[in-house]
């Protein structure tokens, strides 16, 4: 069964030039067990996507959906209270931006500590209490690979390096032992010796506790290593969703393809100081979006079907949107 | 500059535009933004507009209540104070001096403001530091204190009231513009500008400049709302403008005399530096908020 | 921490001492005999104008004058004022204590007011009540504050005569002086009528203080909306949010504290804008405080009131923006504070 | 062959003015040895804070070096030279957002340097910016543009336009990918290459994508905390690493690659 | 409304005033401001004035004998009057002749210890001449005093009643002298009136106890409390709320509140004053008598009369107002004529844009509720006959002190009568001695003049004497020292709770009766 599914989620954002389609039906299935991993670039959208899962939405957004629910539960038509509670206990974030994402003067530990839930401490009586979940949340600390969490727990964000506060995230988003975690962009901005120590953490909890995990990045490589279901936005648009080898050996989009091949790493074929292969253009900004298939203006297989929006299609396990994808020539 | 019109539908306004049209959306803003346009007329055209000299006594009509009164009279719209002069003059003339007064001194004490403040900005060590220091105990004292204090020392009087609240002024800015040049030099556009080989009036003139401009804007509608509280301040205490001349605040303490006959003699010029001050201060906030507007888009 | 304590330290000796030296050197811009402007002693004889000359070094160097003149200030010498003959030391300690009570007071009541209100007015973020706060708030800021105490004593005190319109007190009641604070001189003295006293004390402070809390208290209303808004669309808010936190522990937890800190300092800094409201407020209420003696000072030409005045009010104004700044530095663990200047 | 850029036993020690601030925290860079030819790209690697942007700083004269020089076609660069260093070195920032003002045209900012360094004429030099901006893959009606109208890889290009429009003979670059999306990233690479292919310029560059470096350097420098652990060819480091912390950080891209499902 | 304000209040009596006191020595200052907040609350006289009838009554004095050659007078002291006592003297010993003699001889006697204290200037009693018209002051015994004179004088009896003829204590005089501080016997004074001082403090208020011992009846206020409030509007605007019980000088455009709200009463009575234009005679071109008659006739008097008065005064002709005996109906003063004031300065030499300066009073006075107000009116006549004229204007004491220093070209001031004698207007205002003095505004000096007045107080018959005053009253208007602008009416505000309080013409306020529930 599905831990998360998604169907048709389109979201419009109020702005000065009118109501944007900011997700254009967007769909997205998580299984149990299952690193799925959402790529896109910058600005397609990947964010907002997490935002509207976890509820954190701005009052000048609107969200409709055919389906959002969680383990079968509407997410969308339940209560607020009980989306939070589900969300206190079931589902986790790890947002982009760590330093901006914890409370600048709120010790590191006691914002830890928040999240730990009471039903994850061994039972004691509450006088314990502190106590337990001072232990719990330096193992927890210990986990993620943070050595000195003593100083660490008393320092503020500020005090601390960028990647000892993503570190933190991971151990905040993994403290209430979540089915879900969603990590927005965790290694953006690391060092790759830090980036695999993270990724390498990651999967680790995905094998042991059977933990899903949907993976948010734009780095193909990361993405690669440990995911193994990928769906690619692009603006706002789910293009493609799959199994990651079946993507990778046999990608159906156009921008799917073009997106694997810009990575150097995955061409070893590819001579030192050739051109790399790439999209001409840039993506349009939300207020200029083409209408249809978004890609349309950069698609080198565009024709003018491309003003009306692609349907889903279904291969399997394998989903795209194209009317005129890449391996299956239309008759 | 010619239009380009690359994408036929679309415009591509400069920054400044871009400012304007958030501040546009803004009705309450764009209305008071009138009003400041409407003062500056009258700042101009007000001899022009005063239906009569506003020195100028009548004996025969003392304290005429304003025109909607039961007893007014419809020649002396405003009515008349206790010497017989005529109010709606009066004030249309205490408002193109108490706001063109400001106007200038704000325009004075910014452009010296600016100057000091880029230096400050742009020098570093221990001499500006000790100077950055005083400014910013000076900073803390309110203006009008210091106008106070300033002619206590000179003497009261509209012109030492001028010197004072200018000089009251300048720290405003100096401060602002410090801390602005500061934040702009610590930019990569402006290394990048050193990189080109640029001197520092070139950096502050092509790159610092015409990033501050709209907070410029923003911090000389606050002056000029503190400046006309000030100057009216000092008409109000008789420290300022003295007793015939039609300065709002000195009108308004003329007026205390005949107050509980003619209240309309307070009401009415206590009124218009509200309504001046308040088309200021939305101007101000408009632009402000648009501001941050155009940031947050 | 001790850096910082040091680093204010310097900075007020520094501004106390550019103060009184410049308060020192008016004694020569006035007019007339820098020795009597110093003093206040008008019309001595010779004799006794030659001992003070001794006392106040006249005839040595500017350097060695300047240093009596600080020794006659720490000794609580400041001269005498030219109108009344009577020690300025003493005048200006009550007048300044006359002031700084209507001015806490007023600033008391508009945090009262304002604080909440912007609260409120922040989480409603473009709402109507938001709307409705603004829009007062925009009047309330532009309001001139000596119109605003006029209209109140046409409204309030003439026309429906609910509170007093001059005073500290009715002068009735003779309390004797004491801290300089009359609710407190009041509570201190033997009055046989104290709650009667301390009643009317009260009616005469609701004017003058709410005339100069209007304006303050619409800019703290204005500074708390806007942090508030700022912290609440913050990303570690909606991130408490997605932790599935509740909005009210999300407010208390995170948001109020946060919105607090960095506007605490510039709240704060109020009381100095409140001080020179209260100055021109004093004047219409006749309150005793140190801006009506100021202003009486100047209409007067009665310099050494001038300097002394001026001398005092600055190094208040100063000495608090000092501490108060020192007091944050020390407090504020973020230090998210706009750079200070020497670095 | 001449080296275009020689660097000799560079040094620059952490200890000027602001004695009684960050004490303790002292960096010394160095002693740094490189040199490139003309047409050949070096990358500088290594971790954060490790003193790669503070190179990058005192190769473009932003930084005075405490000893050891730069030889640009075997002349001796000195420091208060600034003229011949802005005519032949320029540098491209990593955020090419922060590096634009945004308060003028890319016109009037493409200007600037031709203003400040040449005797061109304003018609002259309209010619040049339009050149260019075509050079750069831009418009010629670009320069009437305010840099937020811009999206990101166009950004990156008019910073690059910006670098080359002195006709310089190095470009240095502080991370000029790592803003960039996929797509729009193997653009940038590409108009590089392009570009030094056509003009022959010697390149340096800083980045942590070592899939990129790999791709497009001749020569690597790898640093850490202010010292270079290893240089040398890109195929050899990449192959045969010696270094402890070069060892981690090729066996972790490595490993990445390998892990791929 | 402000009835509603009613909450337990200490006993006593606010009266707002214009302005501080110079003195509380009534005696060294004759401004209305000292006058009134010493001479009737402290002091007592000798003899007094019945309010109604103008009458001389007793006073400390009980009765007095007149010799038939009008130089000695005999007067007969109460007994058992008992000075004050306060936190800085305690008397020993009652009223007595010795209090007398020490009152008279310190203006009197050049030499007295305690002449040159404070100033050594009695502005009242020089410019009446009465320490050079008393000759000896002998005590009989305890109780009885004899003055002899130099001259019979028909105006003596009248100017002991005067606010000015206080009796101050000679035993605190002497406790004084010996601590060496005898200044404090006019800041910190003692009498035997019915208040006594509790403290002062500049700007702000004046504070007096009732004289639990005082000899005569009395209302049961026990606190008299004067409230210094310099702005006519917030006088009446402290009377409106009830922070005042009473209050100096209503301004005349405020009669007409004061008399529709129903809570305040208005008590109006014709005044002994005036008000008038006074020229530095000492200066030029203000000694030329065609140059002051030139800026007189440039005045619209009866324009002053509305915009200033609000009809609540009679233009006037002369100094003397028209109640008094010594008025002369026909005087012909001058007319309104702007030509003929310009031709007439430009024939004496004063150019086109000559600037002057008039200085006006910073306070309301019964005789020109508005100085300031009608300077800038003038202003606009003077210009209109080619003067700048600049207003001047100081706090006022400081306004006095620098008019006796004769710093003005001209100055808007005035008179109020002491005593019912026109004595009081003719000598006071404009003879040589009263230069000094520090009444003369106009530093104008003419023997003939002196001469005039002083045979005048020679005869005691009116009509004899009314002869030499109309021949003054012509000089005057000749020479135009100054120009009279108004006698004005005067008029007493109070609540309606207050009773016993009553106009004196004569100047200082009474507060000896008035009470309040
Ligand atoms: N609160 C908001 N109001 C208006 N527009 C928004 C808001 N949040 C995001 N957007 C817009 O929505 C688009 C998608 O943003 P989003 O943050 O989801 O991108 P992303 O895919 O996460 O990019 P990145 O990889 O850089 O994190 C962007 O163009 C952004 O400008
Ligand atoms: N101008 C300077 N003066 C003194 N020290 C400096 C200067 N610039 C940088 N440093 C110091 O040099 C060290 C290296 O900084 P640098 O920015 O060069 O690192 P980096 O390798 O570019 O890191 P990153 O990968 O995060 O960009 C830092 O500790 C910094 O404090
Ligand atoms: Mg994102
Ligand atoms: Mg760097």
């Amino acid at each position: 069964m599905s831990l998360l599914d998604i169907k048709n989620l389109t979201l419009e954002i109020d702005s000065q030039s009118g109501w944007i389609k900011a997700l254009d039906k967007i769909n997205l299935v998580i299984n149990e067990g299952q690193i799925h991993a959402l790529v896109g670039e910058s600005g397609s959208g990947k964010s907002i996507i997490v935002k509207a899962i976890v509820g954190a939405i701005s009052d000048r957004w609107r969200i409709t959906a055919d389906r959002m629910t969680w383990r079968g539960q509407d997410l969308l038509t339940m209560s607020v209270r009980e989306r939070r509670k589900i969300i206190r206990s079931d589902i986790s974030v790890i947002f982009q931006n760590p330093k901006s994402s914890l409370d600048p003067i709120v010790p590191l530990g006691d914002q830890l500590k928040e999240v730990i839930l009471a039903t994850r401490l061994e039972k004691g009586m509450f006088w314990n209490r502190a106590k337990a979940r001072k232990k719990y949340a330096s193992e927890l600390l210990h986990r993620v690979g943070i050595k000195d969490h003593e100083v660490y727990m008393r320092s503020l964000p500020h005090q601390i390096p960028n990647d000892v506060c993503q570190k933190f995230m991971i151990a905040m988003a993994l403290a209430s032992q979540p089915k879900l975690v969603i990590a927005d962009d965790p290694t953006r901005g690391m060092e790759i010796t830090d980036k695999s120590q993270i990724l390498k953490l990651l999967s680790r909890v995905n094998k042991v506790r059977k933990l899903s995990i949907l993976f948010v990045s734009h780095d193909l490589l990361a993405i690669s290593s440990m995911a193994d279901h990928m769906t690619v936005l692009y603006c706002g648009q789910t293009v493609e969703s799959g199994r990651m080898s079946q993507l990778r050996k046999r990608a159906l989009h156009p921008y799917t393809k073009a997106l694997l091949e810009s990575a150097p790493s995955f061409r070893t074929d590819l001579p030192p100081k050739s051109p790399l292969s790439s999209l001409g253009g840039t993506i349009p900004t939300f207020q200029h979006l083409p209408i249809g298939c978004r890609l349309g203006p950069r698609c080198p297989r565009a024709r003018k079907e491309c003003v009306k929006v692609p349907e889903v299609r279904r291969i399997h396990e394998h989903t795209y949107s194209c009317h005129f994808p890449l391996h299956r020539d239309q008759k | 500059m010619p239009r380009l019109n690359l994408y036929q539908e679309e415009y591509y306004p400069s920054p400044i535009q871009n400012t304007w049209k958030e501040f546009k959306e803004n009705h309450a803003a764009l209305l008071s933004l009138y009003c400041v346009i409407f003062f500056i007329f009258l700042m101009i055209f007000g001899p022009f507009l005063a239906p009569y000299d506003p020195l100028q006594q009548n004996i025969d009509l003392l304290l005429v209540p304003p025109a909607w009164d039961n007893n007014g009279d419809i020649s002396y719209l405003f009515g008349t104070d206790g010497l017989g002069r005529d109010m709606l003059s009066r004030i249309i003339y205490g408002c193109r001096m108490t706001f063109g007064i400001s106007l200038v001194l704000v325009i004075i004490s910014m452009l010296v403001g600016v100057a000091l403040g880029a230096m400050a900005g742009m020098s570093k060590g221990l001499r500006s530091s000790v100077v950055n220091h005083l400014l910013d105990s000076i900073m803390a004292i309110p203006t009008l204190l210091i106008a106070i204090i300033i002619i206590a020392i000179v003497g009261t009087g509209l012109v030492n009231s001028m010197w004072a609240i200018s000089l009251a002024l300048i720290p405003q800015f100096i401060h602002q513009t410090r801390d602005i040049v500061r934040q702009k030099m610590k930019k990569e556009y402006v290394l990048a500008a050193q990189l080109d080989g640029a001197g520092k009036i070139h950096i502050f003139f092509n790159s610092i400049l015409p990033n501050m401009a709209e907070m410029l804007v923003v911090q000389v509608t606050l002056a000029l709302s503190v400046a006309i509280l000030d100057i009216s301040a000092l008409g109000f205490l008789n420290l300022g403008a003295q007793a015939p001349s039609p300065e709002l605040g000195a009108l308004l303490s003329e007026g205390l005399t005949t107050a509980y006959v003619a209240p309309w003699n307070i009401a009415l010029p206590g009124a218009a530096i509200f309504f001046m001050m308040m088309s200021i201060n939305l101007v101000g906030d408009g632009l402000r908020s648009a501001l941050r507007y155009r940031l947050l888009r | 921490m001790l850096k910082i304590i040091l680093r204010h330290a310097s900075l007020l000796i520094l501004t106390l001492f550019v103060l009184s030296f410049f308060s020192f050197s008016l004694a020569y811009l006035f007019p007339g005999d820098p020795l009597v402007n110093l003093t206040g002693i008008r019309g001595s004889s010779e004799q006794e104008y030659a001992l003070l000359a001794e006392q106040y070094a006249m005839h040595s160097s500017f350097i060695v004058q300047y240093w009596q003149y600080v020794m006659h200030l720490f000794s609580g010498n400041w001269g005498l004022s030219f109108s009344s003959g009577l020690p300025l030391a003493e005048e200006i300690s009550r007048s300044l204590a006359a002031s700084v009570e209507l001015s806490a007071y007023a600033l008391i009541f508009s945090f009262l007011i304002g604080l909440p209100l912007g609260f409120l007015s922040g989480l409603r973020h473009h709402k109507f009540t938001d709307f409705t706060l603004l829009t007062a708030s925009v009047i309330g800021y532009s309001i001139p504050v000596f119109w605003a105490a006029l209209i109140a004593i046409l409204i309030f005190s003439i026309q429906l005569g609910w509170f007093p319109l001059s005073g500290r007190i009715s002068l009735l009641y003779d309390v004797p002086f004491e801290t300089g604070f009359i609710l407190i001189d009041i509570l201190l003295s033997d009055l046989p009528d104290k709650e009667f006293a301390f009643q009317d004390a009260l009616r005469h402070l609701v004017l003058p203080s709410v005339s100069i809390a209007i304006v303050t208290c619409t800019i703290v209303l204005r500074i708390t909306r806007r942090s508030i808004v700022e912290v609440m669309s913050s990303e570690y808010i909606q991130a408490a949010y997605a932790r599935g936190l509740s909005p009210r522990q999300v407010f208390l937890r995170h948001g109020v504290k946060n919105a607090l800190i960095p506007i605490l300092p510039l709240l704060v800094m109020q009381f100095t804008t409140l001080l020179t409201n209260a100055m021109i407020v004093e004047t219409i209420f006749s309150w005793p405080g140190i801006g009506n003696g100021l202003i009486q000072a100047i209409y007067q030409r009665d310099f050494p009131a001038i300097r002394a005045g001026m001398l005092a009010v600055s190094a208040l104004v100063l000495t608090f923006t000092i501490t108060i700044d020192m007091v944050i530095q020390i407090f504020d663990p973020a230090g998210r504070r706009p750079e200070n200047a020497t670095s | 062959m001449n080296d275009l850029l020689s660097v000799e036993n560079l040094r620059f020690d952490n200890c000027h003015g602001k004695r009684w601030q960050n004490k303790g925290s002292k960096f010394t860079l160095g002693p740094i040895n490189f040199s490139i030819q003309a047409g050949e790209t070096l990358a500088i690697v290594g971790a954060n804070g490790s003193g790669k942007s503070l190179l990058a700083k005192l190769l473009v004269g932003l930084e005075q070096p405490d000893s050891g020089s730069i030889y640009l076609n075997e002349r001796k660069l000195e420091h208060y030279d600034n003229k011949h260093r802005v005519l032949n070195i320029r540098m491209v920032f990593q955020n090419s957002n922060e590096s634009l003002n945004p308060g003028i045209t890319l016109g009037s900012i493409l200007e600037e340097p031709l203003k400040l360094n040449t005797r061109l004429d304003n018609q002259a030099r309209i010619a040049k910016v339009e050149q260019t901006l075509k050079l750069v893959g831009l418009l010629p009606e670009h320069r009437f543009f305010y840099r937020h109208m811009l999206s990101d890889g166009q950004r990156q290009r008019v910073a690059l336009a910006r670098a080359i429009i002195l006709n310089p003979q190095v470009i240095v670059a502080d991370e000029p990918f790592a803003a960039l999306d996929p797509s729009v990233r193997s653009q940038t690479v590409n108009l590089l290459m392009e570009l030094q292919r056509e003009l022959g310029l010697g390149f340096i560059f800083i980045s942590h994508n070592l899939g990129i470096v790999r791709h497009i350097s001749d020569k690597i420098l790898v640093m850490k905390q202010g010292k270079v652990v290893e240089s040398g060819k890109t195929d050899v480091i990449f192959h045969w690493p010696k270094d402890e912390y070069t060892k981690k950080l090729v066996h972790a891209h490595q490993a990445l690659i390998n892990g791929q499902s | 409304s402000p009835e509603n304000t009613h909450y337990q209040q200490p006993n006593g009596i606010i009266y707002c005033s214009e302005g501080n006191p110079a003195s509380f020595n009534p005696q060294l200052d004759t401004s209305g401001t000292t006058v009134d907040v010493s001479s009737h609350q402290i002091y007592d006289r000798l003899l007094d004035f019945d309010l109604i009838t103008g009458e001389i009554i007793p006073g400390l004095a009980s009765s007095w004998i007149t010799s038939t050659d009008g130089l000695t007078y005999t007067f007969q002291l109460r007994k058992n009057i008992v000075f004050h006592s306060t936190s800085y003297f305690a008397p020993t010993r009652t009223f007595d002749a010795d209090d007398v003699i020490f009152s008279f001889n310190r203006w009197r006697d050049k030499n007295h210890p305690y002449h040159e204290v404070s100033g050594g200037r009695y502005p009242y009693i020089n410019s009446v001449g009465l320490g050079d018209l008393i000759s000896d002051i002998k005590r009989i015994n305890r109780y009885r005093v004899e003055i002899t004179l130099v001259r019979p004088e028909s105006s003596f009896l009248a100017n002991l009643a005067t606010d000015f003829s206080i009796i101050l204590s000679a035993e605190y005089a002497d406790q004084l002298a010996k601590a060496d501080t005898p200044e404090l016997i006019d800041t910190h004074p003692i009498g035997t009136g019915p208040f006594k001082f509790n403290s002062f403090r500049q700007d702000r208020y004046v504070r007096f106890d009732a004289h639990p011992l005082y000899w005569r009846e009395r209302s049961t206020t026990e606190q008299l409390i004067f409230d210094i409030t310099p702005s006519s509007s917030l006088r009446l605007a402290k009377l409106m709320t009830g922070e005042c019980d009473s209050m100096a000088f209503p301004t005349h455009s405020q009669l007409d509140i004061i008399r529709k709200r129903k809570e305040l009463t208005l008590d109006e009575k014709p005044g002994l004053n005036v008000g008038f234009w006074a020229f530095n005679t000492a200066k030029a071109p203000f000694g030329n008598p065609e140059v002051r008659r030139a800026l007189a006739m440039a005045i619209d008097k009866n324009a002053l009369m509305e915009a200033i008065y609000f009809g609540s005064a009679i233009p006037a002709t002369s100094i003397i107002p028209p109640s008094s005996w010594a008025f002369q109906p026909d005087t012909r003063s001058s007319t309104y004529n702007p030509l003929g004031a310009a031709k007439l300065l430009r024939e004496n030499g004063v150019e086109e844009g000559f600037s002057m300066t008039i200085w006006a009073m910073p306070v309301e006075r019964a005789y020109n509720p508005n100085a300031m107000k009608m300077a800038e009116l003038m202003q606009r006549y003077l210009r209109d006959v080619g003067i700048d004229a600049n207003i001047v204007s100081y706090e006022w004491s400081t306004f006095r002190a620098r008019l006796n220093q004769g710093l003005h070209d001209s100055v808007l001031i005035g008179w109020s009568a002491d005593n019912g004698d026109p004595d009081n207007f003719f000598r006071p205002l404009l003879t040589c001695s009263a230069i000094d003095s520090g009444t003369n505004r106009a530093r104008w000096c003419s023997k003939e003049y002196d001469k005039l007045i002083d045979q005048a107080l020679t005869y005691t018959n009116q009509e004899d004497r009314a002869y030499f005053y109309s021949k003054a009253i012509e000089m005057i208007n000749d020479e135009m020292p100054l120009m009279p602008i108004a006698h004005a009416f005067r008029y007493q505000a109070y609540r309606d709770d207050l009773t016993g309080i009553e106009i004196n013409p004569y100047g200082g306020i009474q507060f000896r009766n008035v009470s309040k529930p």
